[in-house]
């Protein structure tokens, strides 16, 4: 294929270092310093894709991100696919892979064209609203087939083999655009000494000076890119990143920029580099130099491959050497577009005419002109374009003065390229990201950036200055600015000299009007990717869709992957136009993050897979995988669920777990389980506080379990807290509790009780917590440590310190299984040692390890709740039956008092917490299910409250089970029925939660 | 005027004579190893300084009897400004927050330090010592900045986190104690149960700069 | 993402290390059991929520863990004013506006 | 009103669609209505549909101050359920399903109600036991709902990762079939027809700056526009505001206004047809018919009325989307948005009478409003046409937080083990 498109000589691409490239099967060339776009259009590709909605084939518009056609599937594997990737922005790589994303067979060949063109009268927008609903249950149905079309590009399927970084930045000045003005500002700056971060989206600094033949300083305006780039590249604290697309403005000037590293160079990034970086930028002051984007006119059938902005076929002309056509008409509402004019006849091919919708343009650009011997035809406006596939001709027709209707006859003239320039918008999206609405500026015909609360200046185009002199000015004074509110020096930059001319006021008009009504003219596209009409949007209009946003959403402009870009402003002139109204009557333009898409893997970073979350270990972690253990997510820990052996399943292991446990000894890794150090006088004055029990007494050496409930009175934690010394506790939390029970503490003490005198330290980590538990756990204690552990010198609930295997440890005598246990802690730094002694020595004893499923059954045999799994932030201590653990007595009314005195908490008939034995003992209900007290009631049935816990106990032989049972404390012996989904209804008889030794003795041995 | 009644001190370390394994919470990780079969040269050292003594002091820094105290048992004065630290010989003391402070030193030292500070410091305190929770790693090198940029989003730049000062601040999904102990050297204080998941994120982090592991 | 200075650690720090708590100057009543399940009720629950000046209590949870109260504008999120636990507003809102 | 069908539309397609009616009127308000529905998004626009429909109360205005169906109708992510755990709530939602099947033929408008199930994944043995309490009780309220296993949810979504090496594999999920999504402006647009067709004022651009209280009894309220409007009813229906309009009856609700951001990737093909929730690694996600993914987290924790929050919850909620589908890493997130939901204590709306006499709200659905609207606005007109709570309604009065019975969705919200 030969690039037949392409000039000989011009353009920032290096001819020496041609690259192939692969679209729709077809093998291509192009050149280093091409874009996709670039290189389709030098091989003379006239159609990129179908349209969404009519299949109507699309050519390329622009050459930027405005670009809403051209988007692509891009990838030579599964694994490196990127969906709907813009041509216009996609560097040019050797073994590029790209398609089109819709059009079957081809896109040439489109079958849902012929849809399209028949069907097409009858898809105005919202047609779906109206049809499809009968009969209801044919919905699905219809929705198959519409969302058969759904969708541009494709996902992979398999996994992303990519990584991405993610970065936090800190700057005095971010500067958005390195054009004229952004290079300036960042110069300016730079010299000042500040900290700088210069991003522009495309491959090479210089924004609107790459596309044209603009000279600086006499030279072409290159050099002084090249010069200004090189000095900011040397200052220590100025950073430059070029490919990196600013997309999020968010408050307090935190702003994000989309960096590719790598897609220039191949679909999978080269080893050991991030594909993309996301910088996350902390700025003191913003420079937004983001340039202006030209409008395309709106006139009947302007989709057809071949219409083009103006500025983007200058673009393709002087950047990438490239013609996309050979007889061009020009149509324009200003004198911009006649330099695309002299670019194309420059470039050696045919310009047929410029039409310019002006009565009488005057001036240099129209001197020129007619110097080159251009047909212009003032006064009139290209009303339709002939050619489906490819632009064929066009209908000229002479408007009235004011643009709104056609008042000559019509001429035909043959072409194949049509370049309009409906004026200019400036690129204000970012402006707007944190609330900031724009304003509409009649001068510019377009918005400009509103008035903003953060540290925001604008410089060049989007500021209404479409001068290169004018953005370099600028540019300077909003980085003079920027160090001026740092308190830095403004240092003064020589201004490189340019070459205006003085430019005619423009006309404002951005749909041309057709000989027939707009309903009934070919259709003219205001948004092409959503396929939205002018037509279309009177239509919203007439049927009562004013507001803008209302004739938006209805018509879906705006809503495309290039978010209107080209087609709102044309829009709302069209809606207002429609409503009699002035366009900032219609509304305003509202912009959101993201400017252009971001990959969604390089918002996650690294945070993905392994490190998506952390895994939190105990000291004796590695002891627990070299032993076969399972785990359970706790929080971030990760907790053992239990020890299998080779050959057991679940139940048996947890069967040999709780039988070992009873009859010698278990031991558990207890070290999540969250401890937070008290010192102070008022310590205990504090835990009266926060817990509902009493706590003036407890002796040092003494351990006491507490409640802790919310000023609510429902119960969201509870531990043992020990008295270490008169003014010295230490408590512990469940193990998911322990952050926001510090916060907690914290929080009471800072802003209730700062007078009471004590300090929290959280000490999880610090300890290593071993239980073990059983009736050997004694003698396997004595054979690790000197001291006296005899139930007469060391009781229930005390603690103690001694050395356990060597190690100072504080041993409490507490328990959470009903047996006679041990709970060790020692420094972490020592925890596997001992918890290997532990074993050494325990071996006669059959010491069992046992995890967290093994721990719930055993407590569930003693009726000790699990705070999060017995609770659920509906419970108060008497709904629990632990009104044992509620001090009305004491002075201060503590946390949860009033609350679990309201109205509602006192009420009779409350769910409580009870003890189920299933009628059939070996029947284990499952964990949720819902009891009834009439089990032939009709749906709904009234339920009764929830099983929490249910085990099978290995050492009762019988299965047992905890719940809420609506006013259960007093049913005792009572029924209820569990009605589960495979339709089996569970007798079972509330009891008491305690199964196992209810006088509690096992423990006190 | 002694303290120890009303609080229980005890010393966690087992004499040397016992003959007890201690274990740093990277420790699994078997960074000796790493060291050897791992690169020699690279932008980001790595260093795990594990089994130091870790108290934490927390009193009222408007209480200048509390303070002077503490400043006669430490040899030092307490850092008073935010997000300062100072050292001395082996300790170094670093400003948490109004009202606490973290105190390193050898770990045999930190029962010595704690009895000190209850014989000759009384009033309203608390020192907890928490060695066996925490861990310190040493990161150095051209570019540490640069991959810690990725994990915290405090300004690292010179001008704004000059060495010495500390701060306690999010560390990619955790948390750590980012002291600069010179140009191109930090030391993070983390918890000993998040040791593992910020080692794994830090050897990703820093593979594009090469990972010297120190041990 | 909020910029927001720490009147403790004395500099400007990223959201993400700080918690919000919530309406500032909420008061434990000093007599609870005093109280009717009315007064309860809003001081658990009820709240201004205002369109506008919101002066809440947020904690440095990552850094120094120091609560601290905050007047931010819920609307232009703008910072007016961070002040300590115990310290009044000097920042308030003009009184009735609701815009 | 103009019968909408697929005839109509090749009828009108024959007069180029110049013929079609405007779907509402604009119309010049009277001094006085016998209702007046303040906000004029989905539930607010139901709310005055049904009053007019099935209570026969037509003289009713609704007063929005921007556009029809702006606020959260128009940023959320479409999300339809019905399988809450408390019979309260479970009984409400449920209640709005059924209106959700057969809304389109009643509005004789497509709202695109397309049931094609939620699941809601659980990642750890409490999410389990939850779940299993969840839908126990969902069946025996007679809400369909089931228990997969992990098998089961892979057939479901086969391009999730469901295998077990995940940091917090999918243990399991609920499965509710004729849960699902809908067009969203759709439904506030076909209320909005369908309420003027019976004659309600639809007023838009107009604010409600205060409310007209005569010794304890509302009478009217005061717009920027039209002066003051007259009514022996006021509903206020304005999700986000609420606590704005509670300011001018001088009272205060047990609310937080906060940002609750959504976003939604570029059109791709179709790869995702159900709706995949999971709260514990904190994300959701459907895909639209337009091919978009529509992605949804949490709120902010501050209070706000920006319509926009902050950006580490994109980061944490597109975590979670890549971490349950690795496959999407090279999607690109093209948009994001931020509505404003009041929230309550305990996750449940307020549907109740106030301090101020024949003053009513209805707001308070935080994060979950949409699903409600057809149910909300039913009970809520049925509500206001009787002067008196509906027993769907009753048990969300906002003096639930004086007496304490919380109806506390949170469910299990409390800590494990």
């Amino acid at each position: 294929m030969t690039q037949k498109n392409r000039l000989q000589t011009g353009g920032r691409i290096n001819r020496s270092k041609p690259l192939s490239f692969v679209y729709n099967g077809k093998q291509f060339k192009g050149f280093e310093g091409d874009t996709l776009a670039s290189a389709m259009l030098a091989n003379g590709i006239d159609v990129i894709g179908r349209s969404f909605k009519y299949s109507r084939p699309r050519g390329i518009v622009a050459a930027g991100a405005e670009e809403p056609n051209a988007v692509m599937q891009l990838g030579a594997t599964e694994a490196t696919q990127v969906p709907n990737v813009r041509a216009t922005q996609q560097e040019l790589f050797e073994g590029l892979v790209s398609g089109a994303t819709n059009g079957w067979p081809s896109v040439d060949n489109d079958l849902m064209g012929i849809v399209g063109k028949v069907g097409g009268k009858m898809m105005p927008p919202g047609f779906y609203y109206k049809t499809f609903m009968y009969p209801q249950s044919m919905w699905e149905t219809y929705e198959k087939f519409i969302r058969k079309a759904a969708g541009l590009g494709s996902s992979p399927l398999e996994n992303d083999p990519d990584s991405y970084e993610k970065i936090n930045q800190h700057c005095d000045v971010l500067v958005v655009g390195a054009g004229p003005a952004g290079l300036a500002a960042a110069l300016t700056a730079g010299r000042a000494g500040a900290r700088v971060i210069l991003a522009d989206e495309q491959s090479e600094f210089g924004g609107s000076l790459l596309g044209t033949r603009e000279t600086l300083n006499g030279e072409e305006a290159a050099r002084w890119v090249a010069d200004v780039t090189a000095e900011l590249a040397g200052m220590k604290d100025v950073m430059l990143l070029p490919r990196s697309t600013v997309n999020g403005y968010h408050d307090h000037n935190f702003l994000t920029i989309h960096q590719r590293n790598t897609d220039h160079i191949a679909d999978k990034a080269p080893a050991g580099q991030a594909r993309q970086t996301l910088h996350r930028v902390r700025a003191k002051w913003v420079v937004l130099a983001t340039g202006a984007h030209e409008r395309p006119l709106v006139y009947g059938n302007n989709d057809v491959p071949g219409c083009m902005i103006a500025s983007a076929v200058s673009t393709y002309i002087n950047r990438y050497g490239v013609v996309p056509g050979n007889e061009l008409v020009v149509m324009t509402t200003n004198d911009g577009a006649y330099q695309t004019a002299f670019d194309w006849q420059d470039a050696g091919r045919k310009v047929v005419a410029i039409v310019d919708t002006r009565q009488n343009p005057q001036g240099a650009q129209v001197a020129e002109a007619s110097k080159r011997g251009i047909q212009l035809i003032k006064g009139s406006g290209i009303i339709d374009v002939a050619g489906s596939k490819r632009v064929t001709g066009v209908s000229i027709a002479a408007l009235s003065a004011d643009g709104s209707a056609v008042n000559g006859s019509v001429t035909k003239l043959s072409a194949d390229t049509v370049a309009t320039s409906g004026g200019w918008s400036p690129v204000i999206h970012l402006a707007g990201h944190t609330g900031s609405r724009p304003v509409w500026d009649e001068k510019v015909a377009g918005f400009l950036p509103g008035p903003t609360v953060e540290k925001r200046l604008i410089a060049g185009a989007i500021a209404g200055d479409f001068t290169t002199a004018g953005a370099l000015a600028q540019g300077a004074e909003a980085g003079r600015k920027a160090c001026a509110e740092l308190g830095m020096d403004q240092p003064i930059i020589e201004l490189p000299t340019t070459q205006e001319r003085v430019e005619h006021p423009a006309m404002t008009l951005f749909h041309i009007p057709h000989v027939k009504k707009t309903s009934e003219a070919p259709k003219q596209f205001v948004d092409y990717q959503n396929d939205v009409t002018a037509a279309g949007i009177e239509l919203a209009c007439r049927e009562g869709f004013e507001s803008i946003e209302h004739v938006k959403r209805y018509t879906a402009l705006g809503f495309g992957t290039d978010q209107g870009k080209l087609g709102n402003i044309a829009g709302m002139a069209i809606a207002a136009k429609a409503t009699g109204r002035t366009i900032p009557e219609t509304g305003t333009t509202i912009f959101r993050p993201n400017y252009t898409p971001v990959t969604f893997g390089a918002l996650v970073g690294r945070d993905r897979g392994e490190l998506f979350d952390p895994k939190r270990y105990t000291a004796m972690h590695k002891w627990h995988v070299e032993n076969g253990a399972l785990f359970e997510d706790v929080g971030q820990w990760k907790r053992p669920w239990y020890f299998p052996k080779a050959g057991e399943t679940m139940q048996q292991s947890l069967d040999r777990e709780c039988k070992a446990t009873r009859e010698s000894v278990g031991i558990l890794d207890a070290s999540t389980l969250g401890k937070i150090d008290i010192q102070g006088k008022d310590a205990r004055e504090f835990l009266g506080r926060v817990y509902t029990n009493a706590w003036a007494k407890l002796a040092v050496g003494k351990c006491r379990y507490g409640l802790m409930c919310g000023e609510d009175g429902m119960v969201f934690d509870d531990g043992v807290t020990s008295c270490l010394g008169e003014n010295h506790f230490i408590m512990t939390t469940t193990s998911g509790g322990a952050a926001r029970v510090y916060e907690w503490l914290e929080l009471y003490h800072q802003t209730e009780w700062p007078e009471l005198e004590v300090y929290f330290n959280t000490v999880t980590d610090h300890w290593s917590t071993m239980t073990i538990s059983g009736p050997n756990s004694r003698k396997l204690l004595e054979e690790l440590t000197d001291a006296d552990v005899s139930n007469e010198n060391f009781g229930y609930m005390d603690w103690r310190e001694m050395k356990v295997a060597g190690v100072p440890a504080r041993v409490f005598r507490i328990s959470f299984t009903g047996e006679l246990s041990f709970e060790i802690n020692v420094q972490a730094n020592f925890g596997l040692h001992v918890w290997e002694k532990l074993f050494e020595k325990g071996a006669k004893y059959n010491l069992t390890p046992y995890g967290t499923e093994t721990m719930h059954i055993l407590r569930a045999e003693k009726g000790f709740i699990i705070a999060g799994q017995d609770t659920d932030g509906s419970v108060h201590p008497y709904d629990l039956g632990m009104g044992w653990a509620v001090s009305q007595q004491k002075p201060f009314s503590f946390i949860g008092k009033r609350g679990m005195a309201r109205e509602d908490c006192v009420r009779d008939n409350r769910k409580q917490l009870v003890g189920l034995k299933t009628t059939d003992p070996s029947v284990v209900l499952p964990e949720g299910a819902q009891g009834v007290f009439d089990p032939k009631a009709p749906i709904p049935m009234p339920m009764v409250g929830h099983i929490t816990s249910s085990y099978w106990s290995a050492n009762l032989g019988h299965s047992i089970a905890m719940g809420l049972v609506k006013g259960g404390l007093d049913r005792m012996g009572e029924k209820v029925y569990y009605p589960l989904a495979d339709g089996r209804v569970v007798e079972a008889e509330i009891c008491s939660p305690i199964f196992l030794d209810p006088k509690g003795e096992r423990q006190n041995v | 005027m002694s303290d120890t009644k009303n609080v229980a001190i005890m010393n966690q370390v087992p004499d040397a004579a016992a003959g007890v394994r201690a274990e740093s919470p990277l420790h699994h990780a078997d960074l000796g190893t790493v060291a050897q079969k791992g690169l020699k040269s690279g932008g980001v050292h790595f260093r795990e300084m594990g089994l130091l003594g870790h108290l934490t002091l927390r009193c009222d820094p408007k209480n200048a009897d509390l303070i002077a105290a503490a400043a006669g048992v430490l040899g030092v004065e307490l850092p008073l400004k935010p997000l300062t630290s100072v050292e001395s010989g082996s300790t170094i003391v670093r400003w948490i927050s109004p009202d606490e402070w973290l105190i390193t030193v050898p770990n045999d030292q930190s029962f010595d330090l704690e009895s000190r500070f209850r014989a000759e410091m009384s009033g309203h305190y608390s020192l907890v010592n928490g060695s066996g929770g925490m861990t310190l790693f040493k990161l150095s090198g051209d570019r540490v900045v640069d991959m810690l940029k990725k994990a915290t989003p405090v300004d690292l730049h010179d001008s704004e986190f000059p060495v010495g000062k500390v701060v306690s601040t999010v560390f990619a999904k955790s948390g750590a104690i980012i002291r600069r102990t010179g140009a191109t050297e930090f030391e993070l204080v983390v918890r000993r149960s998040f040791a593992d998941y910020l080692w794994l994120w830090i050897q990703s982090a820093s593979q594009e700069f090469g990972l010297v592991v120190e041990a | 993402m909020l910029h927001i200075y720490c009147p403790h650690c004395c500099e400007y720090r990223e959201e993400e290390e700080f918690h919000v708590k919530g309406q500032a100057h909420l008061a434990r009543p000093l007599d609870p059991d005093a109280c009717s399940d009315k007064e309860w009720g809003e001081y658990l629950y009820f709240r201004k929520n205002p369109r506008g000046l919101h002066h809440e209590l947020w904690v440095h949870a990552a850094g120094c863990r120091k609560f601290f109260n905050v007047t931010r504008d819920t609307v232009s999120y703008e910072i007016k004013e961070v002040y300590l636990v115990g310290e009044k507003p000097s920042v308030v809102a003009h009184s009735g506006s609701a815009k | 009103m103009q019968h909408y069908s697929g005839f109509g539309l090749i009828k009108h397609s024959l007069s180029h669609h110049e013929n079609w009616q405007r779907a509402w009127r604009n119309p010049t308000p009277k001094k006085k209505y016998d209702v007046i529905v303040i906000g004029g998004g989905g539930h607010g626009l139901a709310t005055a549909y049904y009053l007019a429909k099935e209570f026969g109360v037509t003289n009713v205005a609704v007063i929005e101050k921007g556009y029809l169906g702006g606020g959260n109708t128009a940023r959320n992510t479409t999300i339809v359920r019905s399988n809450y755990l408390w019979d309260e709530a479970a009984h409400l939602y449920e209640h709005a399903m059924k209106l959700w099947e057969g809304l389109s033929q009643d509005l004789n408008y497509n709202v695109m109600f397309s049931q094609r199930g939620v699941l809601n994944l659980g990642h750890t043995l409490q999410d389990m036991r939850d779940i299993q309490r969840r839908v126990n009780a969902n069946r025996l309220n007679g809400i369909d709902g089931e228990v997969l296993d992990t098998k089961q949810v892979q057939e479901l979504v086969p391009h999730m990762d469901c295998s077990a090496n995940t940091r917090y594999p999918v243990l399991g999920a609920s499965w509710q079939p004729r849960a699902g999504v809908a067009r969203h402006d759709a439904v506030a647009w076909g209320y909005a027809r369908g309420a003027d067709a019976h004659g309600v004022d639809l007023l838009q651009q107009t604010e409600v700056t205060d409310l007209i209280i005569e010794d304890g009894t509302i009478v009217g309220v005061k717009t920027n526009r039209y002066g003051d409007i007259m009514a022996d009813r006021v509903g206020a229906v304005v999700a986000g505001n609420s606590s704005v309009v509670a300011k001018m009856g001088g009272f205060e609700l047990p609310l937080e206004s906060h940002p609750l951001q959504a976003l939604v990737s570029e059109p791709i093909k179709p790869i995702l047809d159900t709706v995949v929730m999971s709260n514990h690694v904190h994300g959701y996600v459907s895909q639209s018919d337009k091919g978009d993914l529509v992605i949804g987290a949490g709120i902010d924790g501050y209070n706000g009325y920006g319509q926009r929050g902050s950006f580490p919850t994109i980061e944490h909620t597109l975590q979670a989307i890549v971490e349950l589908f690795p496959i999407f890493s090279r999607v690109r997130m093209n948009r994001q948005w931020g509505g404003i939901v009041d929230t309550c204590p305990d996750a449940c709306p307020i549907l109740s009478e106030t301090p101020v006499k024949n003053l009513y709200f209805n707001c308070g659905w935080g994060t979950g409003g949409f699903k409600a609207t057809p149910g909300s606005g039913h009970v809520f007109a049925a509500s206001l046409a009787k002067g008196e709570m509906h027993p769907l309604a009753k048990p969300f009065s906002m003096f639930r937080f004086h007496n304490g019975a919380l109806v506390d969705e949170h469910g299990a919200a409390g800590v494990a083990h």
